[in-house]
Order: C-alpha cells, then structure tokens, then sequence
C-alpha cells in the first residue's frame, strides 16, 4: 500500500497463537458459553497484556505529575512520559518535539481546527492558520465524523465554506476533478489515511502535493491506517496527523497529533491551563514552544507508557508482518463474503490498497439483526454507519456490518463469520 | 440459542407484513425521528378525532426504514393504539417503555400490551431497546404536537 | 467548610495502615533506599489496588467501544461507563445527564469557554452563552492556570474584559469590592472550590448568589475540593462543577464536567465527531442532547470505572471522615511548620476554611534546593508557582513549597517534613 | 548523603557570593528569560568589543531571581566568558549543554569549564538542567542579538 515505506524483508507469518496467548480477553467466552470471535478493531482493538502491565507499572512505581515535580518520582514520570515520545515520534518516522500528545485522534482533528479559528486573534506568525469567507476547507465523503464535523464547525466559525470529494462506487476517494475541488481558495485538506468504512487506502501522497502546489496544509486521519501498517510522515505528505491509542493496542485516554515542527512552532494554543504558558499575569498569558503548548494538564504517564509498549509490541511482530496478516485475513473474507448471495461488499473487492476493514450490507436483512445473530454465535462485529454516515448515504445504504481484523484475528474466524452470515440469512428468511 | 426469545414469531411476522404502513392524509400531526447509532428512521403521522383529553387517535401512519424490531415495533403499535383515546394511548406507552427499561425482568401485562407484549425480550438487549422505541417515541411526540395544536385553536 | 452538606455522623478516624496496604507505591523506596514520603497529592494522587484492578477488569473482559457495537462487550462496556456516569453523579450529588466526561479539569473548562464563543454562531437558544464586547468575566487570582486561562483566551477571541477578585495577605479571596466586580455585565463568574496553593476555601455558595442575581453563570473548579471534601452541586451554588479523576485516586484519561441541566441543554457543543452527533450530512449536522452531545469518540471506559472504583473507595472511607484525616494532618504541619524560623505559610494559618495543601517559603532557601533536599530525604513535595503563577505574585513571592495530604498520609510524615525543612536550613547556612 | 554531590561547595559559594552580578552600562544586548516551571528569572547583558566573529565577551552582567544552582550558574558563567572572543565562549557555552545534557556519565573538561565542571552532578537531576541553564541560554541569546546588531551597523 502506498502509505508504507519500501522494505525489502519478505513477510514473516504472524503465529496467532503466541500473539492471542498475550490478550487475556481473548479466552473469555459470550453468551452462554461462545468462544469470543473479536471482529471489531477498528471500534477499539484489545490490549495485550503487556500494554496493560506497563502502564500498571506506571501506576504502581512511578505515578507522579511529569513535568511538575522537583522530585525522584516526577522525575521517573517525566522520563516514562518523554521516552513514550520518542517512542511513538520513532514508530511515525517523527521528531519528538513534533508529537503531541492529546486525548484521542478525535481531539487532535480538534486541536487542528480550532488552533486555526483562533488564528484569527492571534499574532502576525499565525497568519497561514487563518481562514475566513471566500477560503475553502476541503474534506472528503470518505471521512470518519471526527475528520468532518470540526471542519464543518470550522466553517461555521469562520465563515469558510466546507466543499468535499466524493466518493466512487466502490468506496475510494473519486480522483477525477481534484482540479477543479483543490484551488488557491483551499486553505487545508483533510483527508483519511484509510477508510473506517470500506478500508480504501487514498493517495495521501498524491493529493497532499496537489495540495501544497495550491498552498493547502493537509491533515491526514490515521486513526485506521497507523495501527495497521508503516506509517512514515517523511512520505506520507501530510502536514499534520492524527491518531488514537486504543485502536492500536494501547489504553484510552490517549492520542497523537504529529505536525510539521515550524507549523506547530507558529500554530496558536488550543486547550489552555497549566504547563503550556511561559508566563502567566491576570492581563495575558505566553505560551510554551511546542508540543508542551498544546499539552495542558497534567500528563497522562501511565497511558503514555502503554503506548509506548503498544508500539514496541507492534515493532516486535513487526508493521510488514502485521500489514501482511491482515492482507491475508481481508483477501479470505472477500473472497468468502462474495459467495454470499444478495451480499454487497461496500468497498474495493480486491486487498490493493484497502486495509482490513470489511463491510457489507445484505438483501433481506438489517444490519441490527445480522449482528444480532453474529453476536448470539459470539462474534463481534460492529453495524450501523460506523460514525461515516455522508458515506453511507453516497453508497446508497442506510447502514451496513463491518467485520475488522487485528493482528490476533485467525482464518477461522474468517470463516465463523461467513458461516454466522449465512445462518442469519436462513434464520430471516426462514 | 436465544435467537428465538428476541425474535419471536409475532415480531417476525409484523417486519414481513407491516400493519398500517404507508403515509396517509388526513392527519393532524408528522414527525420524523432518527436512530442516531444506525440511521433508522421513521416518518410517522397521526390524527385524532374529538375534542380535547377525550380525543381519539384516529389513525396512524408512517413510513420507515430500519431493522425488523423498529418495523415490528411501530407495526404493532399502530395495530394496538388506533381507536384507543389519547389519555388511554398514552398509557399503553408508558407501559411500554417500562417493558423495554426491566432488562428481561417483566414480562408485560398482555392485556393492555397486547401483541407488544413480545418485544419483552428486546429489554435484554440494551443496543435493541432504541431500535423498539423508534416508532413509540415518534408517536409520543407527534400526538403531543396535535393535541397542542387542538388545543390552541380551541 | 462550607461546601460539604451537613452531616450528624461523626468523623471516624481513617486506619491509614490498612489504607496505605491498599497502594502499591507506598511501600517503593527511593533515593538510596529512603521510604517514599509523599506529599505531592495536589498534583495527582496515588491510586489504590481497587482502582488499578477495576481498570485492568474492564481491559481484560469487557473491553469494547461502548455506545457503539452491537455485540455483548459492547454492551458491557456501555454498563460499565453509563455505571461509572451514575456513580459519579452520585458521588457529587448529580443526576447521571448532568455529568460529561471530558479528558481532565482543564478540558472541561475549556469545554464551556469555547462553547461560550461557539454560542455566537449558533441558534437562538445558545443567547445566554454569548459574550463579547461589554461583557466581563470575572476570574479570581486564586486560580490555578487551568481555570484562568481559558477565560483570558475566551476574552481574547470575544472581545469580552477579564476582571478579577484579588487575595487577602493570607491568600483568601477578598470579599470587599464585590459589589463592584459582581454587575449585570458579569456573564460568567470562574472560581475555585479550593486553591491548590493556600487551601483557601472561598464562600462559592454565597458568590454564586450574588453571580446569579446579576444573572452571570458560575463555574467552580472542583478539581481539589471533590476529592477530599464531600461536595454536593445541589448546595454548592454553582452552575458547572469540574474535576480530574486523577486527583482522586482513579486512573488518568478522565474528568467530569458537571453542569445544570437545562445549560447543558442549550449551550452549543464543543469537540465535534463521532457519537455525539445526530444526523451527519456532508452539509451540516445536528446534535445529541447532553451529555453525548460533548463525549465524542470511543469513550474512555477503563478510566471510567477506575473513577468509578474511586468513588467506591472513598464512601468507603466515608468523605467525612476523609475530611477530618486531612484535616488533622493540616493542623499538624501548620503547628509543626509555624516553629520553624523564617519559614512563611502562604494561606490561611488555620484549618477554618481551609483544605490539605500547606505552601510556605524559607527565608534564605529557594523552593527549589528545600525541595531537592526533602527529595533526597525521600519526600515529595512540589516547587514553583504550582501554576498559580498570578497568586504568588499577588502574595509578594516568586515561588513555594507545596505540601499536600490525602487519605494515606499520616502525622509521621507531617514531622518527616518538618524535620527535613529543618536539616535543609542547615545545609544551606552551613 | 548525595546532596554534597549536587550541591558542590563552589556552587554554594557562587550562591552566596555572586560574581559580576548587577545590570551595568555599557552592553549591546539584553534579555530577560524565564523558567517557567519555577518562575526564575534572569534579565542579562552583553558586551562585546571588537569587529565581527573577532569580537569578544567584553562584560557580562545580570541580575537574577533564582535557585542556588540558577544563581551560582550564571556567576560561574560570567567569570568563565569574560574576555573570552564570542566563538571560544560558544564553545564553551556548547560544552556546558553537552555536560547537562550527560545525566551524570560526563565528569567535564576542567580547562575548558573551569568552575563549571562542578556543575556535572546537576545533570543527573532532570528538572534542575533548565536551572543551571537559565544564564547560559540567556547569554546565548544576548550574545546572538549583539552580534546580529553589530552585523546590521558594519
Ligand atoms: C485547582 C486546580 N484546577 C485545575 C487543575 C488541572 O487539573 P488537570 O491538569 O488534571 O486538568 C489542577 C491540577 O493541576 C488544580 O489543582
Ligand atoms: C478513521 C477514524 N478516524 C477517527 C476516529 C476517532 O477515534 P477516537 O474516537 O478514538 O477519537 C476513528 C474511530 O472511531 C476512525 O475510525
């Protein structure tokens, strides 16, 4: 896929075994009795025991303000805090002081948008964040409501108007006519890495230079696409991106904004309170250089810390290796789904640029009641239109099941998919 | 399997065959409610006849899009509330909302929930109560809007 | 205090030993085997077994994007964060619609600033949220950054005029004068519920009276008054309460916005994307009532129940008894802290009105080498201006030492404190 | 007891007895920095004699609000680049960033730092680096500016 770098080291299977041995959620059983079949990752992906240690760890030895405190604790807290830094800013292909720590991939988009509306009181330096009537903000209808409506409330802000890429039939990003969509009035494109909904992988690269030719800044949502595969923001071409903890193996509480060091360096605050100013009079306030400029608060250490072991544990399987497994489950389960009659797969049909998200709608049942079935044979899927409605609503469904795989998924939960697909079909139609 | 105490035959027959579907004139009130989660929908109208409190809900129609326990359930409504007085209908309502809040715990009184009584098993599936409330609650809000609007040209 | 609702059960002492059995770091040492002595609870507290295991349980059974599957762990997971909603409420006297969870204090002051200044552009029921020009709002100088900042920057982006209730010598707020600062210009009134540097514990019932007679809104930074106090909104006077789960012996990742019902409903939303919408079109988009309306993205669900464990273990101690614990302790390092020449209390002298956090200077020793002193001596305690930075300047000092008290501290500890100021005396006027 | 380790009796000395410190006339530079966890604070001038990069440190002279080890720091700083040309103190300056920045594994070069070598155990507390550091930022930064003006009027 074109987000990961070149690599010439073949794949090496993953043994599913040794990794579903490390999520002790995955030896429970669900109703009454049903080996759990975990199928939805792309919600939130399980944490394997050794996240989970590390930042109990944290909490049991090292617990302190970082940053605050003149002692041994805050201290070690610092150090957990700033090696969690380095550790994600390494597994992006950052620099640490371009990693901003903030609650989730939702509250970066919102970092983002809201920095640029306060641009418009801010100092000369904040210039290029303005945007106001007649400035465009482009998204697309591939987007994850966190990628869309702070845009849309950015325009209602500003007065900026909101205008988007369509989609095509088969769920990609619709190419043809980015001349006319990407112009000099764009001011930012925003734009998913991968899609929640039908795990098409866009050009990033491509649209992010078309962007910058036109002096655009791009964001790109890599909340399905970081825990996935190699993400490297040298060739990715966004300028800022996000992402969310937990949908990578790590606790919630916690995400990443990466930016460009000089835009986050002139990019106004966002959240404002302790740790991120530089002087503070009851008349005004300075602020801290980033990322500590856009981290008010005390820091959450211990989630940090398991981020930072989420990462370490991705980097042991290895991004290649888990892209390649996942590659595999999606290529089975299309090729098994599409033996379904009255079965429509909502996405590419082949795994070429597509990441490992499966939806689908079927002819006679509601997505409420596949998933009820699928959820009584113990596997979980999620339904509904997955927080991208526009993109729903351009693919002509009202909702649809999406099943999605994580490095701990097996073929054989593949197939108790179908198998629980068709049975719901027969229970339906009966 | 479970499948059958959520599913029960009643509730698959109303999905099939919806009562009362279809919009229809006249009427004194419409709303349009959503399911946020999954996007269900139901557009539903109702007309009373008779002054006041002692009004009775003449008909209701509506038109929906969603799983078969937003059908059903707004199928079954239509069948159990038509002709019932307002004051009465209500009732039924509030009855029926406690059904889908006692998590399995109440099997409804059949009497006065008559074929609904077979959503009891919804309750066990809190992801599944909106989906039976849907249509309820557009009834709810569309019935207040007529008996405010009787009562404000009275 | 004045904050706590009256009780007629007597204050039973805290058995701090079986207490501190409950918190693994209690038992670490540090510096070349020194016991930890720590006394840095103002910044963020220890947690205790029950809090981690509840946490971990949620990991490892019913870990699933709450709100948002169909499946079993996702209705778990929704128990245990709408529980975790409940009991919070409970635990401040709310109903379970009136408590948002946010990130931490500072985003859920943040929460209402910036809903404040999106009310400019949103309907007419958003009215009695809008601020500009003419319109003040009035801070305090008690306050800590977090409750401080977001209102200058609100002003900043409004137009609005930040005005403030100055301190008294002993760090209380000065009750003269407001007459002056309380007027029908005064749309919101932003104070503190205890000052994390003097434990200052101002009249919020009596100042939010007078905010509400000349119709300003009032918001109480809860943030070291719920966690040691009994706190109840229904007597507390103010319109918004806000807090961190962190200083209250639950998990990173979490806060509470508290806010009046029917304020919640009208004011217009904050972070914007998944979950908390209504209807998305590419067009626009409407939203849920509260408090969805301000929880978007996968809900923090593990952090949740810790705070919900916390909640648990606090009734468990009895919030009274808490109280009168933290109380004795202040009263010990006030009378033990009092002896020691050259040392200043910064706040009030007596345990009146006052909670557990005991700040002072030394004639002759920085904060910063008296801290480095106690920390070698194992105890930890904050240095600096504790990000109230606009107090100490009132107060005539350009830093402090703090130190702070919760329900595993004992009065051995108080005199370790005294007794390593002292040996830090000497050292430096040797 | 590691306390003499950190707190190295040149430093105490420094502290109490403060080298070059007072603000004096003439400079061509000066700034204020601040620590903004601690509120310390320096304002700091620089003068330079001579032409260019050939320049040297002709004074140094402060006044400080800060911790002994903020305090003893920019006293040794000033004694240590005084007289020095402006790309020797550089060197200097760059030397003492490295030594903080050794978490206790870098003794220092004594006849490059001078006094400043007693500083080393300071690098093994982390929140106190920016203390030590508060006067040789802000001498970087004044010199900087010095040299810029001087640039800018040549
Ligand atoms: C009084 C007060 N308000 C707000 C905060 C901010 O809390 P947090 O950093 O968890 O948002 C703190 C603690 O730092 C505090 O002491
Ligand atoms: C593509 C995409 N973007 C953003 C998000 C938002 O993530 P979070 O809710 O953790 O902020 C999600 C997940 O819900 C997602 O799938």
């Amino acid at each position: 896929m074109s987000v990961v770098a070149d690599t010439a080291a073949p794949a090496r299977p993953l043994d599913t075994d040794a990794v579903r041995a490390d999520f002790p959620i995955l030896s429970r059983t669900v109703r009454g009795g049903s080996p759990l079949v975990y199928l939805d990752s792309g919600a939130t992906s399980q944490k394997p025991r050794q996240v989970l240690d590390a930042a109990r760890a944290v909490y049991e030895r090292s617990n302190a303000a970082a940053h605050r405190g003149a002692h041994l604790l805050s201290e070690e807290a610092t150090d957990a805090y700033e090696g969690a830094r380095a550790d994600v800013a390494a597994f992006i292909g950052a620099d640490p002081g371009e990693v901003v720590f903030t609650r989730n991939a939702t509250e970066a988009v919102n970092l983002v948008a809201y920095a640029m509306s306060n641009a418009a009181t801010a100092g000369p330096q904040a210039e290029r964040f303005r945007v106001g009537s007649g400035d465009e903000i482009l998204a697309t209808e591939l987007e994850h409501h966190a990628n869309l409506v702070p845009w849309q409330q950015l325009c209602q802000r500003t007065g900026a108007t909101l205008r988007w890429i369509p989609v095509t039939p088969d769920g990609r990003l619709e190419e043809t006519g980015l001349d006319e969509l990407i112009t000099p009035r764009t001011k930012l494109v925003a734009l998913t890495a991968q899609s929640n909904v039908t795990g098409a992988i866009p050009p990033v690269a491509e649209i992010a230079a078309r962007a910058h030719r036109a002096g655009a800044l791009v964001i790109a949502d890599g909340a399905q696409a970081v825990p996935h595969h190699r993400v490297d923001v040298t060739t990715l071409g966004a300028d800022f991106l996000v992402l969310s903890a937990h949908k990578m193996l790590a606790p919630y509480g916690i995400g990443v904004l990466y930016g460009r060091r000089e835009l986050l360096e002139a990019m106004p605050p966002f959240l404002t309170g302790g740790s991120m100013i530089e002087v503070v009079r009851m008349e005004g306030s300075t602020f801290l250089p980033p990322p500590q400029r856009f981290e008010p608060g005390v820091p959450s250490v211990a989630e940090a810390a398991g981020l930072s072991a989420a990462c370490a544990y991705l980097n042991a399987l290895g991004m290649d290796n888990v892209e390649a497994h996942e590659q595999m489950l999606t290529a089975h389960a299309l090729e098994a789904l599409a033996q379904i009659p009255g079965l429509r797969i909502l996405g590419p049909a082949t795994v070429a640029d597509r990441g490992g998200a499966v939806s689908f709608t079927m002819e006679g049942v509601h997505p409420h009641d596949l998933g009820q079935v699928l959820d009584e044979r113990g596997i979980a899927v999620r339904t509904g239109h997955h927080c991208a409605w526009p993109l729903h609503r351009a693919l002509g469904v009202q909702a649809s099941t999406r099943a999605s795989f994580y490095v701990y998924n097996t073929p054989a939960e593949v197939e108790a998919l179908a198998e629980g697909i068709r049975a719901a079909q027969r229970f339906f139609s009966a | 399997m479970q499948l059958e105490s959520l599913y029960q035959e009643i509730i698959l027959d109303h999905y099939r065959r919806p009562h009362h579907k279809g919009l229809r004139e006249p009427y004194d009130a419409q709303v349009e409610h959503v399911n946020p989660v999954c996007g269900d929908e139901v557009t539903l109208r109702v007309a009373l006849s008779g002054p006041g409190t002692d009004a009775t809900v003449a008909d209701i129609s509506y038109d929906s899009l969603g799983c078969s326990i937003s059908q059903a359930s707004v199928s079954v409504m239509a069948d159990l509330l038509i002709g019932k007085r307002v004051g009465e209908a209500m009732e039924v309502c509030e009855r029926f909302l406690a059904l889908m809040q006692s998590k399995g715990a109440d099997a409804g009184e059949e009497d006065l929930l008559g074929d609904a009584v077979a959503f009891a098993g919804v309750s066990k599936y809190p992801a599944r109560i909106k989906c039976a409330l849907l249509g309820w609650m557009a009834w709810k809000d569309a019935t207040a809007q007529a008996v405010d609007k009787a009562g404000s040209i009275a």
